[in-house]
Parts: C-alpha cells; structure tokens; sequence
C-alpha cells in the first residue's frame, strides 16, 4: 500500500487512542445534569488553544449565542472548523478569538486576508464534505477515511490528506486524517438536562461533532424531559455521554433560522455579511457582543421581543420539526 | 405562454438555459444558491414536476417554499419543505461517492480550459498575496463525484483563464486520465459550462469547446471575453431566448426579490433581433 | 503504507468504480412505481450466484417472507452475508439455494457443519459489526474501512480483511474490504410505491444494504403515500432510488416480529430453530414454503387469522413505531 | 431482603455475581441474552436504577419491559422500550470503538488461558472436521473495544482451555503486547471470567488467576474441571452467594420462564454449608 502523493500542510494530530482514553477519562459516562449558563459553559470547556468546531452556522441553526460568548470571554489561538461558512469565522478571527483555519467553505473578506498576508492566521484547504467526513472518522474512532474527491486539487497540497495505492484494488485512492476536535458547540432544537439531543431537520454534522469531540456543549432551543427522549428514541440525534454542558438557548441561532422554530432576521444576516464584506466587525461586535453580559440581555435589549415574535410568526412552517 | 421573451437580462437567460436541461429522469446535486438553485427551481415548474435534487445539507427531493430569505438555500424550512428524506452533508457526499448524482450543477468564480474551478485564489497563493475568496464548499464533491458537472460562470476575460490560479475542484486536470491518477472516479467531469453569452462542452482532449452562443452577442464577442482561444464546434448552435411563461415564473415565483436575477445587462427584442438595452 | 498482515479467503471482488457504474445504469433514478408480488420480485431481482445480504432477521424484523419465496422458487449457489442470525442460512443451504456464506454469526446446525465436511458450502469468517462495517464501506462507495476490532482472532485468517501500517500514525490497523452484494432484501414497517422505505425501531444495517446492494427488494408492512413521507422526511430510513422492487407484505416477517406491530410468534420461532438444531428442515419447508403458491396463501392456510390476530394484539408496545 | 438464599441454581449464582459489578456510573455492552443480559437487567431493578447499557442493534438505555418472548433480547419493543437512543448495528460498534464501552459483557463457549474466546469450532478448523458453532457475532467487538470484558462460561475441563481451538473473539491473543500489535486498541482486554464456580482475573502476564471461588465447590474441583493450571490469588475470596432479594426479582420479574435459569444444578445451604443438591 503505496502513498503515492501527501499534502503538505500541517493536521490536527491524528490520535484514535489518545482521544479513546479522552473519552474514558473524561466524558461523562453517568447521566449527570449538565444545565449551565452560556458563560459557565464557555469558560469550563472553551479553552485557549483548542480546535473548535461548530455545526451549521452563524445563520443556519448555528451556535450564534455560543460563538457570541466565545467572543465576549476572549478565548485566544483557537484553530476553526470552518466548513459551511457566511461569517463564524471571520467574527472569530477579527475578534483575536482565532488563529488558524480549515477551510471547506468560509466567507473570508479583507480582514482574514490581511490576517493571512500578516501571518496572523494560518489556512488549510479542504472542502466542506472532506471537513465533515474528517469528522465522520473522528466519530467512528478510526484514524482516516477513504474518499473520491479531493484529489488533484491544489486544495490538496495544503491539506493533511494522502493518496494510496488501494490495497484492495490497486487504484489510486484519497485518505482523510480523521479529526477530533479539542471542543464542538452545536445548537439543537432540544436537550434534556442530561445532554440527550434532537435535531429536527437537516444539518451539517452534529451528530459527527458530537462524537468525535472531545468536549462538547450543546445549546437547545428548549430543555424537555427525558421521558420525552424515551418516548420516540429513533429521534434522539445525540447521547447524553457525548456531552459536556448542555444550555438553554432560546433564539440561540439568531440572527439564524431554526427550522421549525423561527425564521432568520434578513435584516441582522446583512448588518453581519456587511461586516464580513468591509472586513470591519468593530461596531457588529460592540452592538451584538459586548454591549450586554449574557444571551438573555442581547435578547432583551439588542434584538427586542417585538423581533423575536416577528421571526417565530414568520416560521409557518411546522411540519417534520416536532417529535 | 412559449411565446419568446422580448425583454430579459443575462442572469434569466443562463437560469433558462440550465433549466431546460433539467429532466425527472435524473437526480442533480444543486450547489448552493444563486443560478444553479433558480434553474432547477424553474424546472420544476416548467418540466419536471417529480424533479428530484439533493443540496449539501442531504436534503433530498424537496418540494421547496420559495422565495426564499437571503442566503437561505438550505438548512431553512423552505428550502427543505416537503422533502423525500433529510440527512446531513456526509449522507450527501455518500450519495454522489456512490455514483446517484447524474449532474451536478454549479456556480463559480472562475474556470479553465480544462473546466478546473476556482474558489479559492485569484493571484498567488502562498503568503496570502492574491485575494482570497472562500474555498470549494460543497463544489469540490459536485465536481469530483457527479457524472456529469454543469458549470455556470460569467462571461468575463478574468473568470475564463488558460489555467486557473488554483483549482479547487477538479475539472479535467490536466487532461485525459489525470482524474484517475488522483483517485477520481472514471467517467466522471465536467460536461458544460454555461455563461450568459455562450454553452461550452469538452472535446476528446478534455478541453473546453464552445458549441453555442446567445444571439445576442456575437462569436467574436464570447472570444474577446475569455483568455485563451477555445475550440470551436463544427457547427455552432444559437441559444434560444428565454420565453415568456418561463420569465413569468421566475420572476413571480422564485427569485420574486431579484437577489439573483437583479444583476447583469438586460437584453431586448428590436428591429428584428436581439441585443443589449442602452443602460 | 505497510500491509503487515492479509486475510486469506476469497471474498466479493471489491470494485467501487464498477459499483458506480451500476448505480449509473441500473438503479431507477426517476420516481416510478415497482409495486410487484413477492413472485415477480424474486424473479426478477434475485439471480443464480447473486451475493444475497438480508437485514436482519427470519425472527427479527427480517425479510421472512421473502426468503421462503427465495426458497420456493428454488434459486441457486447464492453467496449469503450472515450476520446476527438464527436460521436464514440454515433454511437456504438445506434449501439448495446456497454455497457460500460470509459469518458474523448464524445458527449452524448439523446441516451445514455437514455441506462445509463435504464441501458443498463455504465459508468466510467474519463478525456481525465487521461484516456492516463492510456494508458501511460499500454504502459509502469507498474500497475499504479501516476497524479496531478483528484484528490477532483467526477468523481473520480466514476474511479478506487486511492490516496495514497507518499512514497517519505508523501504528497497525485493520482494514475491512467494502462489501457490495448483487441483491438485498429488506422488511420495513412502510415503503411507498417507489421505494421511499421507514425503518421504526433500532436495526442492524437496513440502510447499508440499501444503498450498498446493486439490486434491492424492500417489503413492507404497509404502503403509505410519498405525501406521508413528505410529510416527516426525517423519518426516512431507505430513498427511492436505492430501492428496484417494493412488495406488499403485511406479517412479511412472521413467525419474526416487527417492533410496534405484531409479536413474534414463540411456537413458530421454535420449530424453526429445532429444525436448525435438527438439520432438517425437510418439513418445515414443505409445510411453511412449498405447500403454498404465496405469501398470502401461506398466511391463510398455514398461519391463519387467529395466530395473526394474536401476535398482534401481544405487541402492546407502540411508542416510538408511527410517524 | 438481604438474607443470603438458601436455595439457588448454578445459573442464578452467577447472573447475581455479575449483577452485582454493574453500575450507574459505567456503559455497558451487553451481549445477546442469557447471563449476561439477565445480569444487567437484575442490576438495574437492585442497584443501578438508571443503569446504561447498549446491545448489538444499537439500542442506548432501554428501560426493558421483560420477560422477552424467546430470542427477542433485541430489535424487539420490550427489549428496546423506553430507551434514550435507537441506532443500528454500527452505531453500537462506533461507540465501542470510541471508547464509551467501559465493560463489555458477554458469554462463551471455550476460553483459554489468555481470555481468548472460541464460539466457532471445537476440533479442527480446516476440511470443517471440528464441531461448528455460530461464529462470534457480536462477541468479537466487544471483547476487541469494551475497555473491560467480563466473561460468562461454564465450569467445564472443555470450556477451560489451554488454548483456544479457534480465536473468535480476542482475549490477551498470546501475551503482553500481542493485541496492539493487531490493531486493537490499547488499554483494552479481558477483566474477568466468571463460572458458576469460580471468579478469574488476569495476572501482569495476561494469563487466568482464579481470585475467588463459591462457596459451594473446593479450589480442587475448580481445577479439576480446567484443562490447565492457572494461577492462584495469594488470597482466594469466597463469592457470597445470591440474596433472597436478588432471587426473587430475578425469578418473578426478569427470567420468569426460566429460559436462562432452568439449566445448572442446584445448590442448598445444609448442615450449616452450601453444596451441591441431590438431584
């Protein structure tokens, strides 16, 4: 089994036994309440230096509250998962959050480029479906993937990926690293206390980032009861032992859609690609980050109730996003 | 209704032309938004009401609400609304590993001869020189794993290079066999790349070749637009106009907003042929 | 890229790229009806020497229905995936219908102990989650996947699993060869006319062998309308496309059970299994198989209404088998 | 409640050993049926009410409405009713592979002195010669990925062997160091073996020590009924035997057809000592 070709850019380490004993030392194997705020969470498994990975985005059932959080305590050097992207990552890396990026697709604007000039942030190449089946091996607990894409791209050269004569068939074929990150914040539609999750509709990649994390918080629409899990099991998108911290987040995808849920807010998706087009989230984060202490106060006094009401009206559509 | 529109700008005229490619018989891989999403749209409208496409979130088959809120293409209940079956992004790329992708269809910023696509760099790459843009997103699966891949670009000198700066979802390479050798599925690739003035194929020698033009613009006009001299088919075909009932729908069904359509040259019907509107 | 260690056995011929080419040219893309009988299913879609994988099981909502139909039309040198069962390669060795099995586990019985003596059957040794993990692979399109299990047993000896060097971390791996089976057959609580097909309940690789396997039978328990499935798409289990033939087959799994609709049936499971134990099945298929013309008939002769009517009643647990 | 039984078979002697290791605090792998299944469930209505275990069908925490009609330990409604999570089989070999599992359950046909397992051949492997049996099913991930496997077998002079016919599912393979060599992840292996008789662990040489014995039976009629000699503890433990408690919810609420419990011989407590009824 021949490598043929190896892209030369720097991975994540490639660890399946390191991040199993991760798993046995510290995921809460025990049902054990995990209901926290959006700053407990941050701060206990948000940690300086980590690779963070996102599900969705800012505008599509992401993490927004989250990643506002992250903003707001100043976490420093992450290394982003920036698949399926508008602005997550340009909000990070403009807000001194982030340093290095995997790229499947981000909105990038002028800040990230002078970063890139600068050398203040790093860039690997991907796509977002080799990002997510790096995941997909991460959370089967092997150390890579075989795929069909990718290869003879000059994405490829900075990549972590390789290319093997196939053992079984002699061909050429592409190897993903699997990746691990250090932590994962997904947004679901609903937790229980315990970290049990349902997310209704389509999606990125929760359930990968959920297995393949080694820390991982949840942000939830509503927080049901477990017996609502055992009721419709076939619904439960991630287990409880995956998770870290589970919190209660109303409206914590906006100014992003929930499916079911709410509609987005076009006016609050423009004001943010507008700042990722300028290259300038100065204003965006004073308003919408660090102008209150918590999602509760951005609700109330950044976004209004009036809002809140108008995107939920605005979602007629209910059908497939209820268990 | 099939009256041909006298009035249209270059956005609906390549949505119509992609839109009539569009058959139930197939399954498509639509990448995001914009052109691609509004062409199939139309189609399934116009011809092929059990139009069966996938988007990156594995949404399967919807029956999508439209207009849409801006940017939101997938992951949104409209965009997914009466679907077949809802997955995630890996179930998709399996779909298309395993060989269900008949087309994929997709927008971008710039193409080569050889239909290798830029998403990624215009200029030099290392030390962050030229201007970046954001990467192949789902592109890259459409490009590598669908049977067939229907580009769509603007007809501009920058956009249709010699070889692109950085290819970040393959076309042909470099040429006849070079897919394979990087563990590409066979019989796979580009097919054609539509622009607001002209359809390209592929020639044997993987290159592209253009087969017809819009007339409105002339053969030397697509020519000046592109930085290389592309092959030319024997016979060159003329593209047909957009008609009426097809506008109709478009514009009051589906890209109601014009965040699609709202951009590029409009074109109307006047002593006995087409040509640009005085701005 | 080392191999360290190879299996010896034969196995199907792994071959992505001709996979591909199949589902190209062979599966129906477009939405159409291939509502059929068992007869005309089996006839079309099963063939001499295919590699057959069932899902499930002859006890447990398996595709009973369609195995004796198998069997009662006398098919021939069939290569069988076992895994996770009882007697469904029992029933179709002694039947005559096959030579070969790949083995997670089966029921084996004096039957067969005595064809493998005789080398009239052969077999491959494998176990349950490798053999899916191998369906994963082949569902995926990709030639192989790597495993952290199968490796230093000697069933491994006799598979077509490799080791290998790691790429990415030197260390030893097991890769399992991707399996792509001529045909499935797959019982589901309810398909529609094109194939679209709902799983209720926890499974064993249903939706693997859909996408993996060239050719595809689903039976149902009902036919509902593709608006049901529009309806709550997430609740999809096996998309139209992957599906050539869907046969009605209320109590299809029967003397089996389907969760959330009928019990299995004890005396039947028994007679079944001592005739594994036994290996003899001679009466068991003249009264169960060839004493009918059909799934139908074999309901109203042989199983009758009133056993019908009983296992459905015992099974009084419904939470979590409706949409 | 706690009064030790005075009256019990073999069978229930050793589901109440095990039951009694299970906890709230760990994940458990449960293979099939028969002991260890029955252990679980006991342990569950004992000691560990929100007890977390997974089967072979990818069922997460069900709360099992039992008895099960036979063979329907899975992808049944009583065996998976009230569960947090249902997935499929390779789901449950993901989470095991991850390294949730933190024990894995499960019963056996033949081991060896290593922990291997055989549950495909006693005799010759090669021309089909052997005796066969059903393969390893589940077994082989389990021992491969749980973190700790406990293993249920009979105490019988062919089930205890020196090695293995067959090595379906692996134990220590030949020594220290033999299962990384293979691929299997490391920190993983067999825990404990338990008989009706006796309890097993493993030395720092991966090989069987006998920890603990019954207090029904002698070391010497352990050992008579192994095909080697195994290690001893330097303090052999006496297992205490099975509660009233413990009986009854078993023999009332779980193995109410005596499916897995009817077999073995029954034990008395007689003359102030357990033994062996007459038959």
């Amino acid at each position: 089994m021949r490598i043929l070709e190896e892209g030369k850019a720097d991975y994540l380490k490639v660890d399946p036994d390191g991040y199993r004993a991760s798993v046995r030392d510290n995921k809460p194997h025990q049902m054990v309440s995990k209901l926290m705020t959006h700053k407990e969470a941050v701060e206990r498994f948000v940690r300086d230096g980590d690779y963070l990975a996102y599900d969705c985005n800012y505008f599509q059932r992401g993490p927004s509250s989250l990643i506002r959080e992250i903003v707001r305590q100043r976490k420093k050097n992450l290394w982003l998962c920036g698949k399926f992207t508008y602005v997550a990552c340009a909000i990070l890396v403009e807000a001194g959050c982030a340093d290095r990026i995997d790229i499947g697709f981000i909105g990038f604007g002028p800040w990230i480029s002078r970063a890139v000039r600068e050398k203040k942030c790093t860039i690997y190449e991907y796509s977002n479906a080799v990002i997510t089946l790096r995941l997909k091996a991460g959370a089967m607990g092997i150390p890579f993937m075989p795929a069909r894409s990718f290869g003879g791209t000059d994405g490829f050269q900075h990549s972590g990926c390789k290319i093997v004569e196939d053992p079984f068939t002699g061909k050429p074929v592409l190897l993903v690293p699997a990746l691990n990150p250090d932590v994962s914040i997904i947004h679901v539609h609903q937790a229980d206390e315990f970290g049990n999750a349902r997310v209704f509709g389509t999606g990125i990649a929760h359930a990968e980032c959920a297995l393949a994390s080694k820390r991982v918080i949840v942000s939830a629409e509503e927080i049901v009861s477990t017996d609502e899990f055992r009721r419709d099991p076939a619904r439960t998108s991630i287990a409880h032992f995956t998770v870290d911290a589970v919190v209660h987040a109303p409206f914590g995808a906006y100014p992003g859609t929930v499916q079911g849920y709410y509609a987005s807010d076009p006016m609050g998706v423009i004001e943010a690609m507008g700042a990722m087009f300028r290259g300038d989230f100065t204003e965006y984060l004073k308003k919408h980050v660090y102008s209150v202490q918590s999602h509760d106060e951005y609700l109330q006094k950044v976004v209004g109730t009036e809002k809140l009401a108008e995107i939920r009206r605005r979602e007629t559509i209910r059908e497939g996003y209820a268990s | 209704m099939s009256t041909p529109a006298t009035d249209f700008n270059e956005r609906e005229f390549v949505i119509c032309q992609i839109s009539r490619l569009v058959d139930d018989k197939y399954i498509y891989w639509v990448g995001g938004g914009g052109e691609p999403m509004n062409s199939v749209l139309l189609a399934k409208r116009m011809s092929a009401p059990n139009l069966q496409y996938l988007t990156e979130d594995g949404c399967v088959g919807p029956e999508a609400r439209v207009p849409f809120d801006p940017l939101m293409t997938m992951i949104s209940s409209p965009a997914n609304y009466r679907a077949l079956q809802w997955g995630t992004m890996n179930y998709a790329a399996d779909l298309a590993q395993l060989g269900y992708v008949d087309y994929g269809i997709l927008a971008t910023l710039q193409v080569d001869r050889y239909g290798n696509v830029n998403s990624t760099v215009v200029g030099k790459y290392e030390g962050g020189e030229g201007r970046r843009f954001g990467g192949p997103g789902g592109a890259d699966s459409i490009a590598a794993l669908a049977w067939r891949t229907i580009l769509v670009t603007d007809q501009q000198k920058r956009k249709f290079v010699d070889r692109v700066d950085f290819i970040s979802s393959p076309g042909f390479l470099d040429g006849p066999g070079a897919r394979e050798r990087h563990g590409l599925p066979p019989g796979t690739g580009p097919w054609r790349v539509y622009t607001p003035w002209a359809m390209f194929g592929y020639g044997a020698d993987c290159q592209l070749m253009i087969q017809a033009i819009a007339p409105f613009v002339t053969l030397e006009q697509v020519l000046e637009e592109m930085s290389f001299k592309p092959a030319i088919a024997p016979k060159l075909e003329i593209l047909e106009v957009p008609t009426e009932e097809e506008l109709m729908i478009l514009r009051t069904q589906i890209d109601v907003a014009g965040q699609v359509t709202d951009r590029g040259r409009w074109i109307e019907f006047k002593d006995g042929k087409y040509s640009f509107a005085a701005p």
